[in-house]
This record gives structure tokens, sequence and C-alpha cells, in this order.
């Protein structure tokens, strides 16, 4: 989990950090799961001849979970697009020389 | 020992072996190639975790993932290179929005 | 109308005609009538409420609940009629004065001069009749705020830096310490009105009362008490009815005044004279007024001097006041009245010199009172009062003030009164004997000029007048400063 | 009928519309469903503040299912507050953005734009209404991922970046709060609010609990950019389209703070968390390194959108250190500057918008000489400005009083002095501005210029008269949130 | 998975890592199915596996495909990393054992829809009731996500109808 | 139409297979959603006798018990291969004509190869294959044309009207 | 009967998981990519169906080796295609098959290696 | 080129129909086993994608224009919505499903198909949409 959060913050490749993230909330999801599992139990679909069944309740809220990190990545990586078509890189600290440049630029203007 | 725990253990051997093989690479296709067993795999271990834990009758979930397997290595295959699969129609472009 | 109304008209008198004076801007005309109007029509209202306060009306209106137990409220009491009717009269004079010297000196922007000089005016009045802390505090940001365009009138850098400090010391001071001060003092009293005896008595110890009349004097910048007092000399690059609105009709008056009713209202000054934690108060202001005082031998620059003299001329209401006993008291609140005409007149005849003349420093003014004989005649009987020679109105209030100290034994007081007196005369006579009996320089290029245009002529002759006037009939504020005892 | 099911309607209602503004596309259409959309919001967020007020708290189960086992709408005095803070922002912001947006946005995303600020709404009311910390979440992605693309709409490219960054600290913020929610969840059982603070205590002396406190603190505060974690903030507040910045400045972050506030004294109510912790004096640090920090860097900004977005971390920090008074005073300290900063700092940012529209570029060289050029404009921006600073008579001063007020109860002299120093630096970056827009000669090619439309200068003139307004007659507002404050440190949602 | 995260993080082909990405939610999604999370693993592998693999190459394709190679560690991020870790250690000191049915989380809410899911809503899969019913305004809510989700992508990447006449008239 | 038909059928079998329950309100949906795959499908131009080679398909069932035993052959042979030591692979590149006459043959062909180990089938391109061979046996068994002769009958000789992209 | 069928399974589902392995020894040992395939293969075929009829025989005639039918039809239909696929990108890629003209040496060996390396490159 | 290539083709051709007949399954087999909406959604999105990665975007758009993705997002959306409505209507709470007949089970039966439809419809048009996006991205980035 850490790993991913690590990728997430260390890394400077647009991309890379968006793939730390999916990292990072894949570890979350997989701890929820793995509160709702119950020893001996089974998954939470009725059948007859089983009495202990995991709980339902983790996996509903991962589910949602899910979706609203795949919801994330997909905005990101339009975000990405656009980055590299406005910037022409996908480095952080090359987009970062360039926004200072612009930042620059704009002090230039000024009286 | 259960039959399915020890093709379990086989399945999961042979992912670490697969596995070994994604990193090491050398090409993106040997990559591609590993990670497509992978998914051979993993739809194998779930269909046999369904019968490990007498429960065989989630076999969606593996032809899910044989489904993904085939799209996915589709579209890896073709985005790879930046390349189509399928020649540009003429001029008729439909606008996203 | 009633009492009540009358003050809401107070109030609302100069917004309407800052309105009207905003919108009549093309014709300047009638912008400058309607300013008089308002001026002489708020002077009447303010000049009718002084029956009832003499016979002990303490007429009062809320205006609205600001915070849960806290009204922007009003209430007419004797020290605030005093200032009121100081202001409003003196804004009539004034006008009068701006009249002349702006057109002649071919001033921009004068609609904005008008429109900010009607806001500070009711700010003022709202200060001067404020019923609570927090009404008197919000009024005073406000005045601070509409006089801030004033200053950086000519909109010159040196007129933005001196505006940046008007504006810094004043807003650091009033936010930095003022508001602390209040709201401590809410919190130790529960309560912000002003009350006769003082809010705070036995509900603090003597350290407490005495961090926070301090927190109060520094926070009262307005007053110009040392070191607080940067922002009047860097106010004087504003033009000289600005400067005549900042030391006479409004904003140093709301400063002393403020620190008068505080000390009559907020800590009770029986209470204060039982503690012992305030009488740094009266060292600091007996420095302020001997340390202005030399700073201000050493200006050639005529206004700055005149500034300085300011600075130590309120340190006399501070210090009257600090001094505690009621005679100075109502000496402080007489020298309020008494400093407003004399100074007023003093920068009216600076302007007029300026405006006539184009002379700024005192080196320059060799021979001009032949010149300009009413000019100087009216600047003579302004310094005269600052001295406190008689026959000018600063004699008595200076004699109430040592009087008081003397009753009460602050023989400090007495000699730090008679050697700034010294000094007072060391930095005006020298002026008046050059204006009247040195040779004009010879390779003076001016040309001729004669006095400045009527308007201002008539204006300053007023105000010297007054000064001498209220030395033989002081009664009506005398009467009214001594009902705060 | 229609009234018991209020506190949904007010969700549901933008939440339909958006779908249906998709379809509509057609870019005025979209505006008046928007805007209708957000008065009506309005109108019912106002008569459930009136209702809770009057009767006690709202309670709605969703589906029919009683709480736990459903999802709850909760409405308590805090909540019905914050929800009229956000809906009126956003009806006033609806009403001035017609112009804006069209100048600021391509005229084929306008729909697009709409949908997303439809949307954006739903998320932000939803988070304030619900009883659920889960469903909570799930409204937080919807406002943020919407915030996301409205975000990077803004012309300068650095909107782009801005728009990553954020969504990047927002995604981690939120991620941690699903780490702490599990965490709790484990040890109760129960995703429920109310059901929460009565099990917590329970088990409030588990480490588990305390690490869950920890994430989800740490989750919020990135969202409401409590610095240090306020990195994605000022560029993406500058970068962002007019109307954006007005709205998300105005409500984003002051529901990121509701949420805060509800995890700290509802969630953790009972166990006092605050004081049990020592989160008290972190929040206390932070928030006053917020002060001073955020203030100084906005004295040096030339482009006058970052200058506020500074500023609005600063402001945040006013009211976090309300918040960790944890005194009643305190929490009507932060709560009143919350509904306070709302005010003044839409006021503002729809003020820039104006000049962006007229001059193009809110820098220091196109403020020059702008007092003159469009007054209105200016003298609305300036009152906003004064309330920052907290000139009596003005919001901002009520905000200071009160907050200064719960220094001193607790015996907090130096916090108090730090506060009122802090308005000083307020006033040298507002006053940098006024003597920019008054002082300082337009530049002498400068085209001539007319003052923003009608729609646009009312709106924001609305907000800079309710800024004076709520500033001379502060006691409804002050009553609330007194209240409100109360009812937060006495059981809250039970 | 600590491998799989490790490598992601020391490759710089960034072909490789989306692939490495997608082996790492496979994985997830068998131990979804190992501790009896179905509905989840079937989720994950149209998602995580899916999905996502397919969006990230074609941003890839979009963008670039190498990541500029850096040598030495962050010393701030490994920080924040250890002490967020460090936290979340502390935290399970006082957690209930893996999969102990004795555990709090059991016996509320989760108990009472095993209990009465049968009865009350009706569906055999758990899930699909607590999903859709008992918290269908969840999936509502998430739902909306995508919604916004889509529509984002169209606002921000999606072909611009002037566009579209520009390539006409050309 | 009458292939968008006998989809239907298939799909309706496949429905059924999948559900395993047969209430009335399942059935109705499972209409239902084969009206609109049915529906989908045709407006994606996918059902031909390409897509849906139902004609076919009687044959093919004989086809694959023949593949499945080579299938096993060619795994025995490449197991063995990989284990051995040395790996004594002889990896070549070979053309291969194919006899179908259909599209749909050739692909059927081709991925016949593929699916064998051994071999994989690299290009197809107007009826010529390119195979990667691995190991001696798989080339012969290829060189052989058995497996091309068996899909060429698959294929049936009344197809050769079958459009095909490649071949005008 | 039952025995039977359960020795049966046993005896599929330990043949199928020895050429999993020997699929993914193949992935590992063989020299390119083109030859790694084949390795693939294996699991793909024989590997999956043995696994798969192993666990039909349990399943009995349910709804399950229904399924179970249903994916390992659907993988025939697949496998060979990613295959493919895959091999055409590679081959577009410009990685040239290694051929070995009849007996592999040394030296052919050597220059496997020497290729292997400049790959890494792609 | 990979272009030339028919056997994705044939394949696909064969392929697509089934795997959205399977998602279809999944989505109204949600009740008795995993899936529901949101995973047949995106299974029929993946048929759909499988689609334009063979046969080309603009063929795609052709047979999923955007009007018809859009409204799919805002239907699924709606309908989704739109029930939580009529239940108020019939008096019962928002998303009350036991309100929609006079039996609750068979209310909550049909509550939960009718959103679950919603869910896949939205998520197989938003899936559909991102896709498309991307991919005609590409190709006009390849134009250019
Ligand atoms: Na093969
Ligand atoms: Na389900």
């Amino acid at each position: 989990m850490m790993m991913g959060f690590y990728i997430v913050i260390s890394q400077h490749n647009l991309i890379k950090k968006i793939v730390g993230l999916n990292v990072f909330q894949v570890s979350v999801f997989v701890f929820y799961i793995s509160m709702g599992k119950v020893k001996g139990g089974t998954a939470p679909v009725f059948l007859d001849g089983f009495e202990i069944y995991s709980n339902p309740l983790p996996h509903v809220l991962i589910l949602t979970a899910i979706v609203v990190g795949v919801a994330t990545s997909a905005l990101a990586l339009a975000l990405t697009v656009r980055i590299k078509d406005t910037y022409g890189t996908i480095e952080e600290d090359e987009i970062e020389a360039l926004e200072t440049e612009d930042q620059e630029k704009e002090k230039e203007g000024l009286p | 020992m259960n039959m399915f725990s020890s093709a379990a253990i086989a399945i999961l051997v042979t992912m670490l072996l697969v596995l070994i093989r994604a990193f090491k690479g050398p090409t993106v296709y040997d990559r591609i190639l590993a990670a497509n067993s992978f998914g051979t795999l993993t739809m194998l271990l779930i269909a046999v975790n369904g019968f490990l834990s007498e429960r065989p009758d989630f076999l969606d979930i593996a032809l899910v993932y044989a489904l993904i397997n085939f799209i996915g290595t589709i579209a890896v295959s073709k985005f790879v290179h930046f390349k189509d699969l399928a020649p540009p129609l003429p001029n008729n472009d439909p606008g996203d929005i | 109308m009633s009492p009540e109304t009358t003050i809401q008209a107070a109030l609302v008198i100069p917004l309407v005609g800052a309105v009207l004076i905003a919108f009549s801007g093309h014709w300047p005309n009638l912008r400058e009538t309607i300013t008089m109007i308002t001026a002489g029509t708020l002077f009447a209202l303010v000049a009718s409420l002084y029956p009832l306060v003499m016979n002990g009306g303490r007429p009062s209106v809320v205006i609205g609940e600001m915070l849960p137990g806290l009204s922007i409220a009003f209430s007419v009491e004797p020290l605030g009629l005093l200032f009121a009717m100081i202001a409003s009269f003196l804004w009539i004079i004034n006008s009068l004065y701006s009249i002349g010297y702006m057109r002649e000196n071919k001033e921009k922007n004068q609609t904005r001069f008008y429109v900010c000089f009607a806001i500070a005016l009711a700010s003022s009045i709202a200060i001067a009749f404020a019923a609570n802390l927090l009404t008197l505090f919000a009024f005073y940001e406000a005045l601070t705020l509409c006089t801030y365009p004033l200053v950086t009138h000519s909109g010159t850098d040196k007129a933005k830096k001196g505006g940046r400090v008007y504006l810094g010391i004043l807003l650091f001071t009033s936010i930095g310490f003022l508001l602390t001060a209040i709201v401590w003092t809410w919190l130790i009293a529960g309560d912000l009105n002003f009350t006769s005896g003082g809010i705070l008595e036995g509900k603090a110890s003597d350290l407490v009362i005495g961090t926070l009349f301090a927190l109060y004097i520094f926070g009262i910048g307005k007053a110009a008490l040392m070191p607080v007092h940067r922002w009047l000399p860097a106010a004087m690059v504003a033009p000289t009815p600005v400067s005549a609105l900042l030391h006479a009709v409004a904003v140093v008056k709301a400063g002393v005044f403020t620190v008068i009713k505080i000390v009559i209202y907020i800590f009770g000054y029986d209470f204060l004279s039982s503690i012992g934690t305030t009488n740094w108060l009266l060292y600091l202001s007996g420095f302020t007024i001997l340390t202005a005082s030399i700073l201000a031998i050493r200006q050639d620059n005529l206004k700055r001097r005149l500034a300085y003299s300011t600075i130590s001329q309120l340190s006399y209401v501070i210090m009257a006041t600090a001094i505690l006993a009621p005679l100075s008291i109502v000496g402080a609140g007489l020298h309020i009245a008494v400093h407003a005409f004399g100074k007023i007149t003093l920068f009216f005849a600076a302007g007029s010199i300026y405006t006539a003349a184009h002379k700024t420093e005192v080196s320059q003014l060799d021979g001009i009172g032949r010149r300009m004989p009413w000019t100087m005649t009216a600047f003579t009987i302004g310094a005269l009062s600052m001295i406190g020679v008689p026959p000018t109105a600063g004699f008595i209030s200076k004699w109430y003030i040592l009087h008081g100290a003397f009753d009460s034994g602050h023989m400090l007081a007495i000699v730090v009164i008679v050697i700034s007196t010294l000094l007072n005369a060391g930095y005006f006579l020298p002026i008046i004997y050059a204006a009247f009996f040195k040779e004009e320089e010879k390779d003076n290029d001016n040309g001729n000029f004669g006095e400045a245009s009527v308007a201002i002529v008539v204006a300053l002759s007023i105000t010297a007048a007054a000064t001498v006037l209220l030395f033989f009939f002081p009664g009506l504020f005398i009467e009214l400063a001594q009902k705060l005892i | 009928m229609i009234a018991a099911h209020l506190p949904i309607l007010q969700v549901i209602i933008p939440l339909i519309v958006a779908p249906i503004a998709l379809i509509m596309r057609d870019s005025r259409t979209v505006w008046v469903l928007t805007l209708s959309v957000t008065w009506v919001t309005f109108s019912i967020s106002l008569t459930l503040l009136i209702e809770v007020l009057d009767s006690g708290n709202i309670i709605y189960r969703i589906g029919g299912w009683a709480a736990p086992w459903g999802i709850e709408y909760v409405l308590d005095k805090v909540g019905a507050f914050v929800l009229v803070i956000v809906s009126a922002i956003g009806s006033i912001v609806m009403t001035y953005a017609r112009q804006s947006v069209e100048a600021e946005i391509p005229d084929d995303r306008i729909y697009l734009f709409y949908t997303m600020f439809l949307l954006c709404l739903t998320g932000l009311l939803g988070i304030v209404i619900t009883g659920d910390v889960f469903n909570l979440f799930v409204f937080l992605e919807i406002s943020s991922l919407s915030s996301y693309v409205m975000i990077s709409l803004g012309r300068d490219r650095r909107a782009l970046t801005a728009a990553y960054r954020y969504l990047i600290m927002g995604t981690i913020g939120a991620t941690f709060y699903i780490i702490g929610v599990g965490l709790i969840y484990m040890m109760t059982g129960t995703l429920n609010i109310a059901d929460l603070t009565v099990l917590i205590p329970s088990v409030s002396d588990s480490r588990t609990i305390h690490t869950a406190m920890a994430f989800l603190t740490v989750g919020v505060c990135l969202k409401l950019a409590l610095f240090p974690l306020h990195l994605w903030l000022p560029n993406a507040y500058t970068y962002a389209p007019s109307v954006v910045t007005a709205f998300l400045a105005a409500t984003a972050t002051k529901v990121s703070v509701y949420i805060l506030i509800r995890i700290v004294f509802t969630l953790f109510g009972d166990v006092n968390i605050l004081e049990a912790s020592g989160l008290q004096n972190i929040l206390m640090t932070l928030a006053i390194i917020a002060l001073f920090t955020a203030s100084t860097i906005a004295i040096f900004q030339n482009n006058m959108k970052r200058l506020f977005a500074y500023s609005s971390v600063a402001q945040i920090g006013y009211i976090i250190l309300g918040l960790s008074f944890a005194s009643q005073i305190g929490i009507a300290a932060g709560i009143i500057h919350l509904f306070n900063h709302s005010i003044i700092k839409c006021t503002i940012f729809m003020g820039l918008g104006c000049i962006t529209l007229r001059v193009g570029g809110v820098s220091v060289k196109d403020m020059c000489g702008l007092g003159y050029r469009m007054p209105w404009t200016m003298a609305a921006i300036v009152i906003g400005g004064l309330g920052l600073i907290g000139i009596p008579m003005t919001v901002g001063f009520v905000s200071k009083w009160y907050l200064v007020r719960a220094a001193f109860e607790q015996g907090m002299w130096p916090i108090a002095a730090l506060i009122i120093t802090s308005s000083l630096l307020t006033i040298v970056y507002v006053w940098r501005i006024v003597e920019t827009a008054y002082l300082k000669p337009a530049p002498k090619n400068a085209p001539n210029i007319k003052e923003a439309p009608l729609s646009m200068l009312l709106s924001s003139w609305v907000l800079a008269l309710a800024s004076i307004y709520f500033g001379v007659n502060a006691t409804t507002t002050l009553n609330i949130a007194l209240e409100a404050a109360d009812s937060l440190l006495n059981g809250g949602l039970k | 998975m600590v491998v799989i995260a490790y490598l992601l993080l020391r490759m710089h082909n960034l072909f490789a890592v989306v692939m490495m990405s997608g082996i790492y939610s496979l994985l997830a999604a068998v131990l979804y199915v190992i501790m009896d999370a179905v509905d989840v693993a079937f989720t994950e592998a149209a998602v995580g596996a899916g999905i996502s693999t397919v969006l990230m190459l074609g941003t890839l394709a979009l963008t670039s495909r190498r990541d500029k190679e850096r040598t030495g560690n962050k010393p701030i991020p490994i920080l924040i990393v250890t002490i967020t870790g460090l936290l979340l250690i502390y935290g399970t000191l006082d957690m209930p054992p893996y999969g102990d049915p004795t555990a709090p989380i059991h016996h509320h809410v989760g108990r009472y829809y095993i209990d009465n899911s049968g009865e009350q809503v009706g569906p055999p899969n758990i899930v699909t009731s607590v999903l859709a019913s008992y918290r269908g305004y969840d999936t509502l809510g998430e739902v909306t996500v995508i919604f916004t989700a889509a529509i984002g992508v169209m606002a921000l990447i999606g072909r611009s109808r002037k566009r579209k006449k520009k390539l006409k008239t050309n | 139409m009458l292939h968008a038909l006998s989809l239907g059928g298939v799909l309706g079998l496949l429905w059924l297979l999948l559900s395993g329950i047969f209430e009335g309100w399942l059935l109705a949906l499972g209409l239902g959603s084969i009206i609109v795959v049915v529906t989908f499908a045709n407006r994606m131009d996918v059902i031909d006798r390409e897509g849906h080679p139902i004609h076919i398909s009687w044959r093919a069932l004989l086809y694959w018990p023949w593949l499945a035993r080579e299938i096993v052959k060619a795994n025995w042979d490449v197991a063995r291969v990989i284990l051995s030591p040395k790996i004594p692979i002889t990896p070549k590149v070979l053309r291969i004509n194919a006899t179908q006459v259909t599209e749909l043959g050739h692909v059927f062909y081709a991925n016949s190869i593929t699916l064998t180990p051994g071999t994989v089938t690299l290009s197809l391109k107007n009826g010529a294959l390119i195979v990667h061979s691995l190991t001696k046996f798989a080339e012969k068994g290829l060189l052989s044309g058995e497996m091309d002769r068996r899909v060429h009958a698959v294929e049936g000789a009344d197809d050769n009207t079958v459009i095909s992209n490649e071949h005008v | 009967m039952e025995l039977l069928i359960d020795v049966i399974s046993w005896f599929l589902l330990i043949v199928g998981s020895a050429f999993l392995l020997v699929g993914a020894i193949g992935l590992l040992r063989l020299p390119d990519i083109f030859s790694r395939m084949h390795g693939a293969g294996i699991i793909d075929t024989m590997g999956t169906a043995m696994l798969f009829f192993g666990m039909f025989l349990q399943a009995g005639f349910t709804i399950v080796s229904i399924k179970l039918f249903l994916i390992l039809l659907f993988l025939m239909f697949t496998s060979p295609t990613t295959t493919h696929a895959l091999a055409r990108a590679a081959l577009d890629a410009g990685l040239k098959p290694l051929v070995d003209d009849d007996e592999p040496d040394a030296k052919k060996l050597a220059l496997l290696k020497k290729r292997k390396k400049e790959r890494k490159r792609l | 080129m990979l272009t030339k290539t028919s056997i994705l083709r044939v394949v696909s051709k064969l392929l697509i129909p089934p795997i959205m007949l399977f998602a279809l399954y999944v989505q109204f087999h949600g009740d008795f086993g995993p899936g529901g909406g949101f995973q047949a959604g995106v299974i029929f999105a993946s048929a759909f994608i499988l689609y334009a990665l063979i046969f080309g975007v603009d063929n795609a758009r052709k047979v999923a224009p955007a009007w018809l993705t859009r409204l799919m997002l805002a239907a699924g959306l709606l309908l989704f919505a739109g029930v939580g409505v009529f239940t108020m209507f019939l008096g019962g709470d928002y998303l009350d499903y036991s309100m929609l007949s006079k039996d609750p089970h068979a209310g909550q039966h049909l509550g939960i198909n009718i959103i679950e439809f919603g869910v896949g419809t939205t998520v197989a048009g938003a899936m559909i949409t991102i896709f498309l996006i991307f991919d005609g991205r590409l190709r006009a980035e390849k134009k250019d």
C-alpha cells in the first residue's frame, strides 16, 4: 500500500503517478475485503448448505470505490493527454520549468 | 491433500515463473505474452478456487477474465506501436461531443 | 424634531451630502454650495442638542444589533457634543477655505475631495456620539479609511508613501491594540457601553488594568502619542484643507477625544487615580510634549513645524487627562476646542502663504507680513494661542490644566508645561518676527503677490477671531466640559 | 407531501437535471435550467434551515431503510447552515455566470460545464446532508471529479497542471479518508454517523481508532487545503475559469471544513478527541502558520487571483483556528467565519471575473487605474477586501471578534495577539490592490473598457452588500452559529 | 504484490509499468476471490485489468512511452510514506485478527444483512441486496461519478464541433 | 435475415446454458436481450457467413477431435523440447499456401495452426500463411498439409462464392 | 464409480498442472519472443484443457460444467487469435524471428544472445 | 501491417454477439451471483471496444453515434434517479422499491432490476464514450 503511495508522491512521470494511485487504492480495497472475510465463511450468496457467510458490506463499499477509482483514473489520464498536448511533456519537473517560464513572462509585462 | 489445492499450488508456481518473464522482458512483447499467460492462469486459479471452496458456481468471473484477457491483449497489440488495426474510412469525422 | 431624530439626521446628513456632491461633480458651484449647505445644516443640528445636553439630557439611538449584546448605538453626552460642535463648525469654515484653496491651486479630483470630506465628517459625528466602544471603533476605522484618499490626494509617489505610513500606523495600532483592548474589556466587564464612572472598577487586577490601559493608549494612534506619532508628519503631503481636517477638525481630535472618553467612561478617572499602574502615561505625554516641541524647532518646512506642534499640543490633552484631576480634565476638554481653533488658523495661514506666494519653508518668510497682513496677523493670533499668551484661548485651557496639576500636586507636569511654553515660543516667535520685521530677500523671483483669495482670508479671519473670542467668552465650552466631572 | 422529502430533493434535483442538461446541449437553455435549479435548491435549503431551527434535527431515510441498515440524511443546525451557504453561493454564482462563462469557455463545451456545475453542487450538498460516512465519500468524489474538470477548463495551460495536481492530492485525501472509514468501520461495524457516535466511545482507547482519526483528519485536511497540505490550491484557483474560482473558493473548501467538523465534533465528539490526542495543538499550530505564511506569500503575488488564493489558505487557517479552540465561542467563530469568508471571497472572485471579462487578465498591470475605469466592480472588490481585513461593519470583523474572544476566553493571549497581527498582513495585500486600482494611472495605451454587465455587477454587489449587512447585523447568523456550536458540543446528531 | 509495486517503481518503460499494473490488478482479484468477494473480483477483472489498462495504453499512445530515468531516493516522500506506514502498523495492533468471526464488524450491520436481506429484499446475492437496495443511494452516487467522469473526459479531450467544421471546410 | 434469426437461436441457446433458470421473468429478459444484441450486431454488420458461420458447424464438429489429438501430440513434442537441457529447437519461418477458398477458411486454418503448440501463424495474406515453427516435428506436421486438407473439407465445397475482401 | 472419476480427475489435474509448469519453463527458457509463444501455447491449450476436464468431471453434468465448457470453447477461439495479434505486432515492430537453418550449434547460440541484447533496447 | 490481417476480423465478428449477450446475462443475473449493472455495462462496452479496435473508431461511431452514447449516459442515470422520484410519488421514501408493487418483495425485485439496468446503461455509455474519445484523439493525432 505504501509502495503505491510512494509512487504517487515521489515519481515525476504523470502516468506513473496515476499507476501509483491505482496501486495505492487497490491495496486499500484488499484491506477492506480482508476485514469482511470470516473464517469458514463463504461468499455472501445464499446457497443451501451454507451457514456462515462473509460480510457483504465491505464488498459493496469496495465495488463503489473501484468505480470511483476508475472514474478518477479516466479523468487523470484525460488530463495527462491534455498536458502532453500543451506542454509537450509528461514529466513533472519539465512541466514545472515551463510553468516558471510562464510566470517570468507574466512578470515582464508588469510596470 | 485435495486435488484442487495441489492444482492451485501448481498454478501459483506457474504464475511466479511467468512473472519472472514479465519482469525480464526484454521486449515489450515478451511482457505482453507473459501478462496474457498470467491472465489465463488467473482465470484458472479462480476456477480452481471455486472447487476448492466448494462454491464452483462463480465461473462467470473466470469467463470475464478470459474475455478481458482477450480484448486487453488485442488492445495492447494495437496500441503498442500506435497503429490502428483497421484502416481509416475516408474523411468521415463523427465528432465526439 | 425629537432629539433622537436629530441624532439620526446628524449622522445621515453628511452622507446624503456626500452622495449629492458625488452626483454634482460636473458643476463645481453647485457642488460647493451643497457642501456649504450640508455643513451648515449639520452644525445647526448638532448645536440644537446643546440645551438639552446642558440640562442633563442624554438622547440616544440604537441602529442595529451587531453582535449579540452589542449594538451600533449612539448617545450624546457633553464631551461628544463638544467634539461634534467643533468638528461641524470648523467644517463650515474649512469648506469656505477649501473653495478658495482648491480652486486657486487648480487641484485635481476635487469632487472626490469633497465627498471624502463629507464622509469623514459623518464618521467624526458618529465617533462623537458613539454610545459604546464597538460603535466608536467601527467609525474610528471608517474615519481612517475615508481620510486615506484625502492624504494621498495628489497621487504622487510621495503622497502614496505618506498615505501608506498614515494608513499603516493607524490601522496597525487600532487593530493591533485598540481592538484587542476592546475585546478584552468585553471579556472583563461584559459590557462596552460608555458609562459614567467606568465599567471596569473592581473587575480586574491593577496589572491587568495597567496593561489594558496601555493597549488603549497605544491603540489610539490618532492621538499621536510618541512613538506612534509618525503618521502625522507623513500626512503633511496632503493639501492644506486636509491638514486642517487632520489637525483641527476631525482626526487627531477623534484620537484625544477617544482617550478622554475611555478614561472617563470606561475606566473612570476616580478608579484610575486610585491605582498606580497608569502613572507612566503622565511621563510619556510629558516626554512627547517636550520632544515634539524640540523637533518642531528643527523643522524648516512650515507645515511640518505645525505638525510637530500638534503632536506636542495633543499630549497636553493626554497629560491633562492623565493628571486625573477634575480641573485638568475640564482643561483637557477645553484644550481640544482651543487647539482646534488655533491650529486651524495656523494651517489656514500656511495654506494661504502657499497659495499666494508658493512658499513652504520657514526660512522663506522674511518680510511676508507686510505683503499678507491679514494672513500673518491671524497666524500670530494662532501662534500666541499655542504658546498660551492672553488674550488668546490657549491661555484659558493651559490655566485649567496647570490648576489641576497644582491641585493634585503633579509638579512634574507643571515643569513640563512651563518648559514647553518656552519651547513653543521658541518655534513660533521667530516666524512672526521674521514675517513682520525682517527685510524681504532681494533675489526673490516670485514677483508681486498679495493676499490670497477672499474665501481664504475670510476663513482664516473667522478662526483667528474665534480664537480671541474664546478667551473672552469661554463659557460655552467650559460649561460643557464641566459636565464631564 | 413534498415538504417531507425536501432533504432528498435538495440533492436530487441538481442530480436529475444534470443528465437533462447533457441532452439539452443548447448553452442558453442549459444555463437557464441550471440557474433555476440553483435557486430552487437555495429556497429548499432556507426552508430546511428554518425548520431545523424551529423544530430540531431532520432525519430522512433513503430507500425506506432505517439507519444504520440504510443510508439516512440527517440535518442539524450546522449542516443546515452550511447547506444554505453552499446553495446561496451557487445561486448567486449562477446568476452571475452567463457572460463570464461564454467568454472563458469554448462554446461547444459550455453545456458540459453547466452539467459539471450541477454535479458539483449535487456533490457538495450531498456531503453536507448525509448521515453516512461512506455516502459522504461518494458525494465527495462527485464534487471533486467535477471540480477537477471545471478547473481544467481554464484558459491558461497551467489550469491543466493545477487540475492534475488537485486531482492527485484530492484522491490521496479521499483514499486516506477511506482508510480511516475502514478502520472505524472495522472497530464498530457501522457506517452511520449517529450510530458511530454511540459506538466509538467504547472502543476509543484502541490504537486502531486513533489511527483512523489520524487518517480521516489528514485526508480531509488535504481537501480543505490546510497548510502545509494546501499546495494544490493556489494554482487551481488562479487558473480556473472565474466562475469556478468564485464558486469553489466559497464552497468546496468550506464543505471540507464541514467534514472536519463532523469528524472531530460529531464522530469523536463524545471522546473529546481533540484534547485527548493533541490534535488540538497540531491544528492550532498549523492554522497559525497558515495565517502568516499564506498571507505573507499573498503580499508578493502579482496575479490577483493567485493573491486571493493564498489569502484563502490563510482564511482557512482562521476557520480551523476557531474550531481548534473546541469551545462554543471558538467553534461558533469558525462557523461564522466559514459563512463570512464564503461571502467575501465570492464577492472578490466575482469581481475579478468581471475584470477578466473586460480587461482580459487580473495581473497588477491590468488593475492599474481600474478604480476609475470599472468603479463599481472595484468598489465591490474593495468592500470584500475590507471584510478580509476585518474592518468593523463588515462580516470579517465579526469573525475576528469572535476568534479573539475565543482566544481570550481560554487565556491564550499569544494566540489572540497572533490573530490580530495576521490581520495586519491582510491589510498589506489588500491595500496593494487599492493603491494599484486607485492611485496608479491606467497604462497609456489601455483600451477603453466598459463596466461589467449588469447581471455580473448585481450578483457581486448583492454579496458585497451582504458582507456589510451581516457585518452590521450579525445577530441572526451568529445566533445560528452559536446554536450550531452548542449542538455540536452537546450531542450533535443524536 | 509488494514486489510488483517495487518493480513498478523501478521500471522506466511505461508500457511495462502499465502491464505490471494490470498484473497487479489480476493478483488483487485472486485475493478477492479467495476472500469470498466474488462481486469485487468480477468488477476488478473488468475494470482494473480491462478498462484501466486499455485507457492507460491509449494515454501512452497519445503521450510518451518512457519515463525519464532519475537516480536517488527522495527523502521527503520516503519520510511521509514511512510515517504513514508506521501509523498504519500502529493501527493494526489493536485490530481484530483476520477472519475472526467475533469481530464487531460481523455483528452489527453486516450480520443484519445476512440475516434479513433474504426476507426483506429477496435476491440470493446479499451483495446485490445491499448494493441496490439497502445502500442503493450509494450506487446512485456511484453512477453519478461515472457519469461525471465521462462528461469530464468529453469536456477535456472530446473533439470539438468547431474543429469538425474546420476539417470539413478544409 | 435468416442469419439474424439463426444468430438469435444460437444466442438463445447460449442464454439458457448460461442462465440455467427457467422462470418467465428471466426468459422474457433473455428474449429482450437477444433482440438487443441482434440489433446491435446488425448495426455492426457482423452478421454474415463470416461472422456467423452456422453453415460449417456440423463439419467443424467432426474436425475438432482430430485437432485435439494433434494438439496433444504437439504439446508432448514441445514439452519434451523445453525440458531437455540443450533446448534442441530448430526455429524456422515457413511460407505455406492455404488451399481454402474463403477468408473464413483461411482464418480457421491459421488459428488451428496457432492453436497447435510448435507452430504460430505470423501472417495471413491472400491465402499465403507465414508460419513460425519451433521444432522439426511441428515443421513436418505442417508441411504434410493434412490440416490444410481437413480444414478445406470443413469449409465445404459449396462455399466458393463467399465474398472475401482480400481476394477481390 | 465415484472413485474412478476422482482418480481420472486427479490424473487430469496433475497432468494439466505439469503442463502449466512446462509451459512456464518454456516461456522462461526459450530464446526469443516467437519461440516463447509456443511455451505460452502449452499453457493455453494442454494445461488449461486438462485442468478444465478435471474440474468438469468433478462438477458432473450441471450448470458449472456447461460454463466450464463455454469458457474452454471461448479460449480455443481467443487464444490463437491473441497469439497471432501479438506475433503480428512484434513483426511489425521489426523483430525478426531467430531462424535455424538446420542444426543448432554454439555459434548460433552466441548469435542468439547477441541479438537478445540488442533487443533489450526496444 | 496488422490491419491486413483477417484473423482478428473474423474471430471478432464471431465473438462480439455472444459477448454482448453475456453482458446482458450478467446484467440480469446479478441477483443470483456475482455481477450486476456495473459489470454488465463494462462487458458490453468491452464488446464494443473490441469492435472499435478491429473495425476502427469511425465504424464504431457509426454504430454508436455521439447522440446515442450521450443518451445512454443520461438515460441510465435518469432511470435510476427517476425510480426514486417515482417511489416518492407512490408515497414512500426516495428509492423505496417496496412501493413499486403491492407485494414489497416483488417491488424490491422490480426496483433492483430497473436500477441495475440504469446502472448498466450509464456505465456502458460512459465506457464507450471514454474509449472512443481516447481512440478518436489518437486517430486525429495521427492525421496531423
Ligand atoms: Na501454437
Ligand atoms: Na450482483
